[in-house]
């Protein structure tokens, strides 16, 4: 198990030099020289200069990897160049109550967890009753939702559910422990209609796949009930590949939804990526890009780790 | 006696694609209390299907009994509602699959899965149900079962799952226990285990007992009374001394026929065929058993094939830096001949190294080291170029019919595949004309090459896989457990094709199998393979008579005698 | 089926009560007396040196402030002294520029200071603000100010950047005299100086608070002004409150010829008149609009698809009007103008190709289409509102003709654009640029000029401006002061790319006439010069002058003073929440 | 000579198709809507999408105009009409070229293993790794906007999913005996990989295929929010939704509501044939319903 883990995070080192190389490389050739831009409308090209060199955007390339690289290795990644502020705290916040990471999974982390449990309801129910009038209504509703833009769910359920009805603020956040869910819930409900849907389709593919397991018709065979069957036997199986989706997705999550985070106005790092994108600000980019990876791959672990939880066949080697 | 269970006029109907379909026919038998009752018939005959239908576990849809009675204890099953029903599963009719290793549920402990009934009709709290299963899993020859009960399906092989399997069902002392398949997937010798372990626990806990089976010789030993089914429909049904010794209809006589045992030397086996039409008529069969004429090996005999001090490891274990530190021997310094025109039989169980040595042979698995001499040539140190070429003359037959055809080629391509790697035939037509014509050399129609691999039965493809194996025109086949997943019916056609074609065209066979039976009547000469080494080799027929080595006589003894007990000739 | 409902109905229900719930809390922090607003993009830095946007600048001079300040309500702009005692005595040659600073005038507090007092003003902060703001290692965008101008200024940059000063080494033309005057020597008359002094740039921060908190200064502003920052949240808003020890300062009690007797109200009244300042970043228009409606923001630039739901003939429409909403429309020194770049071998050598693309291009219809018609054609490069700005004048090629562009076309020896090709329109990448580059190139397709858009991000967009390698773009310039040389000097021979000269536009005539007006103090003979410079600029198109922007604003019922002007960002210590107005008017939204 | 079997599996699965109704009915509009773009292409229907008339911009739906005008007064269903084509160009392209990189180095590793394996999982771990509006964005920057890098885009982004699918696939097949035969007849790696192995994957990189046409479309919407959609000027499902964020604050709905009506139409029939397809071509699904 230790040695496991050990090799695992040997493991990430090749990918976290492949994923430095390969973001290094595009916003090198991608984003304009940000000198420029900070440079001013009355700016002389001997003080673009002067600005790339403190940049450290003069030198050559591999001089500039290596201090990318430094970066990472210090988990120091200076001042964005687009807002000057300290990457790290534009990540992780002044404090964690104010924290962009907070905001992204305090939207997101309930609405997945209610997306899960609903669709996971909703998946052994059209399972249980498969090829059923329900099950057949069910999914055709799941796959129309599917259909529409996300776009279109937003400017509708904020201008109906947010303005029309009032039922919820229109947009905003509240840091405050409680008030903050008040804001919170629309950009939820967003969500979790957002991918319900497809969700719903997932789980019953995969309930399907067990329902017609050979040990499923050994548990039926002992008398068990069908819920038994389906809560105990399936559920239990289904949990595999359940736990692999859920945790692959958590690093999504906690960089957040761009989408509903820029409708919503609510500063999570969905907005922060999406403006460090248009900014060139390579700094936010580099520390973004890292902080993924690393969540990306500790969550892969913890997968592995949980499919070893779950399923015994698998053993940690 | 009375009878625990009355089918009565049972018809099973499935909907499909082209509209519903009768698996089972008006089908009615009996089970006597305390008695042994075998269900045979080839895949598809329905006999699966009717032991679901007791269970009322057919899947609905498609499935649904169109109409008939299942009463069990003077009740119809079919008219008790599914909360009733459930009370009588588990509880007094229990049933074991044939998969042992997909019936289980792979995240479960075994005793997490057997005590699951012993609480629910029992109503034992966890500790009683778990004692209880530890005392059946000691029942069902479990080692250790203290230990064990906390092991996972996985970790059990496929004979100690099938003994859980057998706990789970007898763990709520049923009344009636069905047995589908329950060996079909296992090793002989574990069958023998397997098939010994039921009988004994019929005795102890006076259960009725339905066992299902392809294979009538399984069965000769245990049943009391046999049901023969084909095609959805009875055929005949007795005593287990009735069908065995005066077989009325053509299908239970080449059940019987087909079945090669140890006891005789025939020359070829009969078939079902040689017994009636395929619908049904029969065909008047006058057994002219010819005793198969035993070819010496001299010493001049020329050598095909020498294998000299073969080894395949696999890693077993590796360090951290990824150095191996415990090695698989799964050939364990093997040395072979072949005697040109003849056929050497490899038998042993399952992991024994069998097939891994057939695969070696042929350069499909690089050998870790040793030489192997074809003809002269040490094929071991040809390049990739040359044993390309080499490939024409050495072929293989595989073991599954249904997974060694690839499905999304027509035959004719697959049969012609080999003759354009190796550009044989001047033109697609003549490939096209060979091709039709070997599928004639192996019984097929040749108007049957545009067609796709799921339009045939198992039978077929095995000959498809053989014709595919000849239009290289090869000197030497390794048949791998060629008929081992064939009903016993078919596995008959098969044999007498290769011995035909063998016949014909002077092949050289190496013939791998776990079972001896079939091994002795095929080859000429027999070795018998445990652990990666060979343990013994002889001729076949000194095998069979004075084996020496004391794994060979476990493989002996566990061949089932195929006639029942009472009908043993006292020697 | 049953479980499941239960499921949904349950989370619906606990869903709504919450926010129920919370609402009720927060019920009665809605009549609160404070002025919410709305930016459309982050503030970046709270720190003069960094008061580069519009919104950096805006928020930064609530706290901060400067020597002068524009006067709130008179047009046009007048100067008058903010933290200096008066005017300044500036000596014959205009050279030298003396000035007092007011007495009494305190920093906040901050605990950077002894006791957490904030100390009294000095003119030695203005010396050391305004090296902070020279010093090349904090790569200020508004060195210009006094980079070049004021004596020594480039010679004291130089040797810190070269390590061989620091801020105690004087910068000649920057002196403090005494403790409360300061000395500015300029190299040559520079008359915008006034105008620069009053720019949030000039703002003086204490030495204290920048070594208390050195690089994270930009999050830590405190200044003299009648706000402190109270709470930031980065992306989210800024909160700023009432600073308790702000000195007496009264609202102004002369107006406008045009502003409402109501506009002097409050004349002579201690201000500032709110407890709080909330500036919201919400980038959605949608998403404003609607805070807006809710009354959870008070005053709203009106987005340019709510303009026909919100005003009606220039009025406001009645249903918004019941609701006690007020509109407000000001003219602003404001430009947007296509340019082309003279460096491009086929545009930058024919005239007449430009002056065809000029009249093609139908800038009423972009007007209606793009600003909902409240704006001011363009007929030169200088804004209304300021000094040189000519209402009658009236450019030859701005009356869209096609007819005519045809013939020009003919006479440039493109007929019909036969032997071009296809230019490059480079715009940023919002629904709305890229609006307006379909409706040019739709323009252009008329003479037939064929044009590809090729939408950037912001970076690449000014990168490609800065290495002169757009061929045709639009762009804005918003005045920093109400000076028509701020416009004019985007021509300047001298300021070519990467300067402020994106056209890369170089005409002797027009630099000369640029270089005398620099000297010439404001008067009709320096006006002359501007209007000879606009007439150069609007024969050789080297830009197309579009649209003088207006300001259309909406106010709640409770807003009072309301006034606006582009350039005077330090507007919000004016204005008054009516709090019997709010409670009455706003749990009606 | 012999004619090709009307039983292949392709076949089987076709027949299956064809007899789930609601599935023929949503190819059928799919074939419709290829027809639309087809003839948009042609310039067979709506020749007048790009016809700017400034009088008449923002008309509400007429006699006339039957879904109104737009900012330009363009004609909207022809520009919602001519959107189908930029969709099904990027849907076919995008994912095209997704699918084809996908399943080449998918075949690759599963099929070879070791450092070949190790190299491939290497790289789309580390693709899958940067956040996708990051990659996506940088390609566009690099190679600007225009449809057919909108295309390029998607392609080299969207594959490691498909690439993750095809090397499970190839890893069970390679072990399969009728690889092992195929071998045993002298059958060279290319022959394996793809005449062998491919055609029992395809179902899979076919359904993927779908599956990923369906999500490209859906994720032009996306892509033009960020600025990083098509060539201004180009009619797109994606431009209309975009802008409508605004153009709804004025009243104008029928922009929104043509593209979402036109792709809530042909992503729900995509959606509808892609779960009949699969159906009817996963064999492990195939007697289960």
């Amino acid at each position: 198990m230790l040695k496991y883990a050990i090799r695992r995070i040997l493991y990430m080192f090749p990918i976290l030099l492949g994923i430095t190389l390969v973001t290094f490389l595009l916003f090198n050739v991608a984003g304009g020289d940000p000198a420029v831009q900070m440079a001013g409308k009355y700016a002389t090209e001997a003080e673009i200069e002067a600005i790339r060199k403190d940049l450290g955007t003069s030198g050559p390339l591999y001089v500039q990897f290596g201090n990318y690289i430094k970066q990472i290795v210090t988990f120091d990644f200076g001042r964005s160049w687009a807002t000057k502020q300290e990457v790290t705290r534009m990540i992780f916040g002044e404090e964690f109550r104010t924290s962009p990471m907070l905001v992204s999974v305090s939207l997101t982390f309930p609405a997945f967890f209610i997306t899960l449990v609903l669709a996971i309801s909703i998946g052994l129910l059209l399972t249980f009753y498969r090829g059923g009038v329900l099950d057949k209504s069910i999914m055709v509703v799941c796959l129309g939702a599917i259909s529409i833009s996300s776009l279109v769910y937003i400017l509708f359920l904020q201008y109906y559910l947010g303005y029309k009805l009032g039922l919820f603020p229109i947009s905003g956040i509240s840091y405050d422990w409680v008030d903050k869910w008040n804001y919170l819930a629309l950009p939820i409900i967003i969500f979790v209609a957002l991918s319900l849907g497809s969700n719903v389709l997932f789980f019953r593919t995969i309930f399907l796949d067990e329902v017609f397991q050979d040990y499923v018709r050994t548990a039926r065979a002992k008398g068990l009930s069908n819920k038994v069957v389906m809560f105990r036997h399936v559920l239990r199986n289904a949990l595999i590949p359940i736990i692999t989706l859920v945790v692959i997705q958590i690093p999504f999550l906690i960089t957040g939804t761009l989408l509903i985070e820029s409708f919503f106005s609510l500063p999570g790092l969905g907005g922060l990526i999406y403006n460090a994108i248009n900014n060139a600000d390579f700094p936010v980019i580099k520390a973004m890009t890292f902080i993924s990876a690393v969540l990306y791959m500790f969550f892969q672990l913890l997968s592995d780790i949980l499919y070893a939880v779950v399923d015994p066949k698998v053993q940690l080697k | 006696m009375s009878d625990l269970l009355q089918i009565k006029n049972l018809t099973v109907e499935f909907q499909t694609d082209d509209g519903p379909v009768e698996a089972v026919r008006n089908v009615s038998f009996n089970i006597p209390k305390g008695k042994t009752v075998g269900l045979v018939g080839e895949s598809g005959s329905g006999k699966s299907v009717s032991s679901l239908a007791v269970m009322q576990l057919i899947p609905n849809p498609p499935g649904r009994v169109k109409n008939g009675e299942i009463i069990f204890d003077g009740e119809n099953l079919l008219d008790h509602s599914d909360a009733k029903m459930r009370k009588v599963r588990g509880n007094r009719i229990s049933m074991i699959f044939q998969e042992p290793m997909t019936s289980l549920n792979p995240v479960f402990t075994v005793g997490d899965q057997i005590i699951e009934s012993l609480m629910l009709h029992k109503k034992m709290n966890k500790k009683q149900a778990l004692d209880r299963a530890i005392e059946l899993l000691d029942q069902v020859g479990i080692p250790d079962p203290k230990t064990r009960v906390h092991a996972y399906p996985h970790e059990m092989s496929g004979g100690q799952r099938q003994r859980v399997m057998i706990a789970m069902a007898i763990s709520c002392e049923p009344e009636l226990l069905i047995a589908d398949e329950p060996t079909t997937a296992l090793d002989v010798t574990i069958q023998k285990q397997i098939l010994e372990l039921i009988a004994d626990l019929q005795k102890k806990y006076g259960m009725s007992v339905l066992f299902i089976t392809h294979d009538l010789g399984v069965i000769a030993d245990i049943a009391d009374d046999v049901v023969v089914m084909y095609r959805g429909d009875i055929v005949e049904k007795g005593t287990t001394e009735q069908i065995f010794k005066q077989p009325k209809h053509p299908y239970t006589k080449g059940l019987i026929a087909c079945r090669p045992m140890l006891e005789q030397n025939p020359a070829r086996l009969p078939t079902v065929s040689d017994f009636m039409t395929v619908d049904g008529k029969e065909i008047d069969y006058k057994a002219t058993p010819v005793e198969k004429t035993v070819r010496p090996i001299t010493s001049d005999q020329p050598v095909l094939l020498e294998i000299k001090n073969i080894n395949k490891h696999f890693p077993l274990h590796k360090s951290f830096f990824g150095k191996v530190t415990e090695w698989l021997r799964a050939v364990d310094g093997v040395s072979l001949k072949v005697h040109k025109g003849r056929t050497l039989g490899l038998v042993g169980e399952s992991g024994c190294g069998k097939t891994t040595l057939g695969r070696t042979i042929l350069r499909l698995i690089e050998p870790t080291n040793g030489d192997i001499f074809y003809n002269g040539t040490n094929i071991t140190e040809l390049n990739k170029e040359e044993m390309r070429e080499m490939r024409k003359k050495m072929q293989i037959i595989f073991q599954d019919p249904y997974a060694s055809l690839n499905p999304r080629m027509t035959i004719g391509m697959a049969i012609m595949e080999p003759m354009i790697i190796h550009k044989i035939g001047k033109n697609k037509q003549e490939q096209m004309d060979r091709a039709a014509s070997l599928m004639e050399k192996v019984g097929l129609k040749p108007e049957m090459l545009n067609r796709y691999p799921h339009e045939f039965s198992g039978g077929q493809r095995q000959r498809i896989c053989i014709a595919r194996a000849l239009a290289v025109e090869p000197d030497f086949i390794i048949c791998d457990e060629s008929v081992s997943a064939l009903d016993v019916s078919v596995q008959a056609q098969i044999l007498n094709l290769l011995l035909d074609l063998q016949e014909e065209m002077g092949l050289t066979y190496v013939f791998i199998s776990h079972d001896l039976a079939v091994v002795k009547f095929f080859s000429d000469e027999v070795a018998v393979m445990n652990k990666g080494k060979v343990v013994e080799m002889s001729d076949a027929v000194s095998i069979y008579k004075s084996p020496k080595d004391p794994y060979t006589k476990k493989l002996l003894e566990a061949i089932p005698r195929g006639i029942p007990k009472t009908m043993l000739p006292s020697s | 089926m049953g479980c499941i409902k239960q499921i949904i109905t349950s989370l619906t229900i606990g869903l709504l009560s919450i926010s129920m719930f919370t609402a009720c809390t927060s019920d009665k922090k809605k009549f609160e007396n404070s002025i919410s607003i709305a930016y459309g993009s982050d503030v970046k830095a709270l720190d003069p040196v960094f008061a580069e946007d519009y919104y950096a600048s805006q928020v930064s001079s609530q706290i901060f402030e400067t020597l002068y300040e524009y006067h709130y309500l008179k047009r046009p702009l007048v100067v008058q002294p903010l933290l200096a005692e008066s005017m300044p005595k500036i000596s014959e040659d205009g050279l030298t520029y003396t000035i007092k600073l007011k007495k009494g005038i305190f920093f906040q507090d901050n605990e950077a200071f002894k006791e957490g007092k904030g100390r009294e003003l000095t003119a030695e902060d203005f010396i050391y603000s305004w090296k902070r703001l020279l010093d090349p290692a904090n790569k200020s965008q508004g060195t210009w100010v006094f980079d070049g101008k004021v004596k020594g200024v480039s010679d004291w940059r130089e040797k810190m950047r070269k390590g061989l000063a620091d801020y105690d080494t004087p910068i000649e033309g920057l002196q403090a005299t005494d403790k409360n005057t300061i000395q500015i020597k300029l190299e040559k008359p520079y008359h915008q100086l006034i105008y620069v002094l009053a720019m949030t740039y000039t703002a003086p921060t204490a030495k204290e608070v920048v070594d208390k908190y050195g690089e994270e200064i930009i999050n830590h502003p405190v200044g003299t002004g009648p706000f402190i920052l109270k709470d930031w949240i980065k992306s989210n808003k800024i909160v700023l409150v009432k600073n308790p020890n702000f000195r007496d300062m009264t609202y102004p009690t002369e107006k406008d010829e045009e502003d409402p007797e109501s506009m002097l109200k409050d004349a002579g009244k201690k201000i500032p008149f709110v407890d709080k300042l909330v500036f919201n970043i919400i980038t959605e228009d949608q998403t404003r609009w609607l805070n807006f409606m809710k009354g959870n923001l008070d005053i709203l630039s009106i987005p340019k698809d709510n303009f026909d739901s919100s005003i009606a003939n220039d009025q406001i429409v009645t249903d918004l009007a019941d609701k006690g909403l007020e509109l407000h429309v000001n003219t602003e020194p404001d430009l947007t103008y296509i340019a082309m770049n003279m460096k491009d071998p086929i545009l930058g050598k024919n005239k007449k190709l430009r002056q065809a693309i000029t009249l093609a291009y139908n800038t009423d219809a972009a007007l209606k289409k793009f600003y909902n018609d409240r704006g001011i054609v363009a007929q030169s490069i200088i804004p209304p509102t300021i000094d040189g700005y000519d209402p009658s004048f009236k450019n030859p090629y701005k009356d869209f003709d096609v007819e005519k562009a045809k013939k020009l076309m003919v006479e440039a020896g493109y007929p019909n654009g036969k032997g071009l090709p296809e230019f490059e329109f480079a715009t940023t990448s919002s629904s709305t640029a890229v609006q307006m580059a379909e409706f040019f190139k739709d323009q252009m397709s008329q003479i037939g000029i064929n044009i590809k858009i090729v939408p950037n991000s912001w970076p690449q967009f000014t990168q490609k401006i800065h290495d002169a390698k757009a061929q045709i773009w639009g762009i804005a310039w918003v005045s920093d002061y109400p000076d028509a040389e701020n416009f004019l000097q985007l021509l300047y021979g001298e300021n070519v790319s990467p300067g402020p000269n994106g056209s890369n536009f170089v005409n002797a005539e027009y630099d000369k006439l640029y270089k005398q007006a620099l000297l010439l103090p404001s008067g009709e003979k320096r006006t002359k010069l501007y209007h000879k410079m606009r007439d150069i600029a609007s024969e050789e198109l080297p830009m197309i002058p579009m649209i003088h922007r207006q300001g259309y604003y909406l106010t709640h019922g409770w807003i009072e003073n309301f006034k606006r002007h582009i350039t005077i960002s330090d507007n919000f210590k004016y204005i008054r929440v009516n709090m019997d107005k709010k409670k009455k008017l706003k749990p009606e939204l | 000579m012999i004619r090709k079997s009307q039983n292949s599996l392709w076949n089987d699965a076709f027949q299956r198709l064809k007899k789930n109704k609601l599935s023929m009915v949503c190819l059928f509009i799919i074939i419709a809507y290829i027809i639309l773009a087809l003839g948009c292409k042609l310039g067979l229907f709506f020749p007048s999408f790009n016809e700017t008339n400034n009088a008449i911009s923002y008309q509400a739906p007429s006699a006339e105009h039957w879904f109104g005008t737009d900012f330009m007064g363009r004609d909207v269903m022809a520009r919602a009409a001519h959107g189908t084509l930029t969709s099904l160009t990027v849907g076919l392209w995008g994912t095209g070229l997704a699918v084809i990189i996908g399943t080449l180095l998918g075949s690759l590793a599963g099929y070879f293993g070791k450092l070949v394996d190790e190299g491939i999982v290497w790289l789309y771990t580390t693709i899958d790794t940067i956040p996708y509006i990051l990659l996506v964005s940088a390609f566009s920057l690099v190679l600007g906007p225009s449809l057919y890098t909108l295309c390029i885009a998607i392609g080299l982004t969207t594959w490691v999913g498909l690439c993750r699918v095809v090397r499970a696939e190839f890893i069970k097949h390679r072990e399969k005996e009728y690889v092992q035969a195929a071998s045993s007849i002298g059958a060279s790696h290319a022959r394996r990989i793809f005449t062998h192995i491919l055609p029992n994957v395809f179902h899979i990189v076919l359904i993927q295929f779908s599956l990923g046409f369906v999500s490209t479309i859906k994720s032009e919407v996306i892509l033009s929010f960020l600025g990083l959609g098509v060539e201004p000027g180009t009619p797109s499902w994606g431009v209309m939704i975009n802008n409508a964020k605004q153009e709804l604050a004025r009243g104008v709905w029928w922009g929104l509501a043509s593209a979402t009506l036109l792709m809530f139409v042909l992503v729900l029939a995509f959606n509808l044939f892609n779960d009949a397809l699969r159906d009817a071509l996963d064999p492990k699904l195939k007697n289960k319903s």
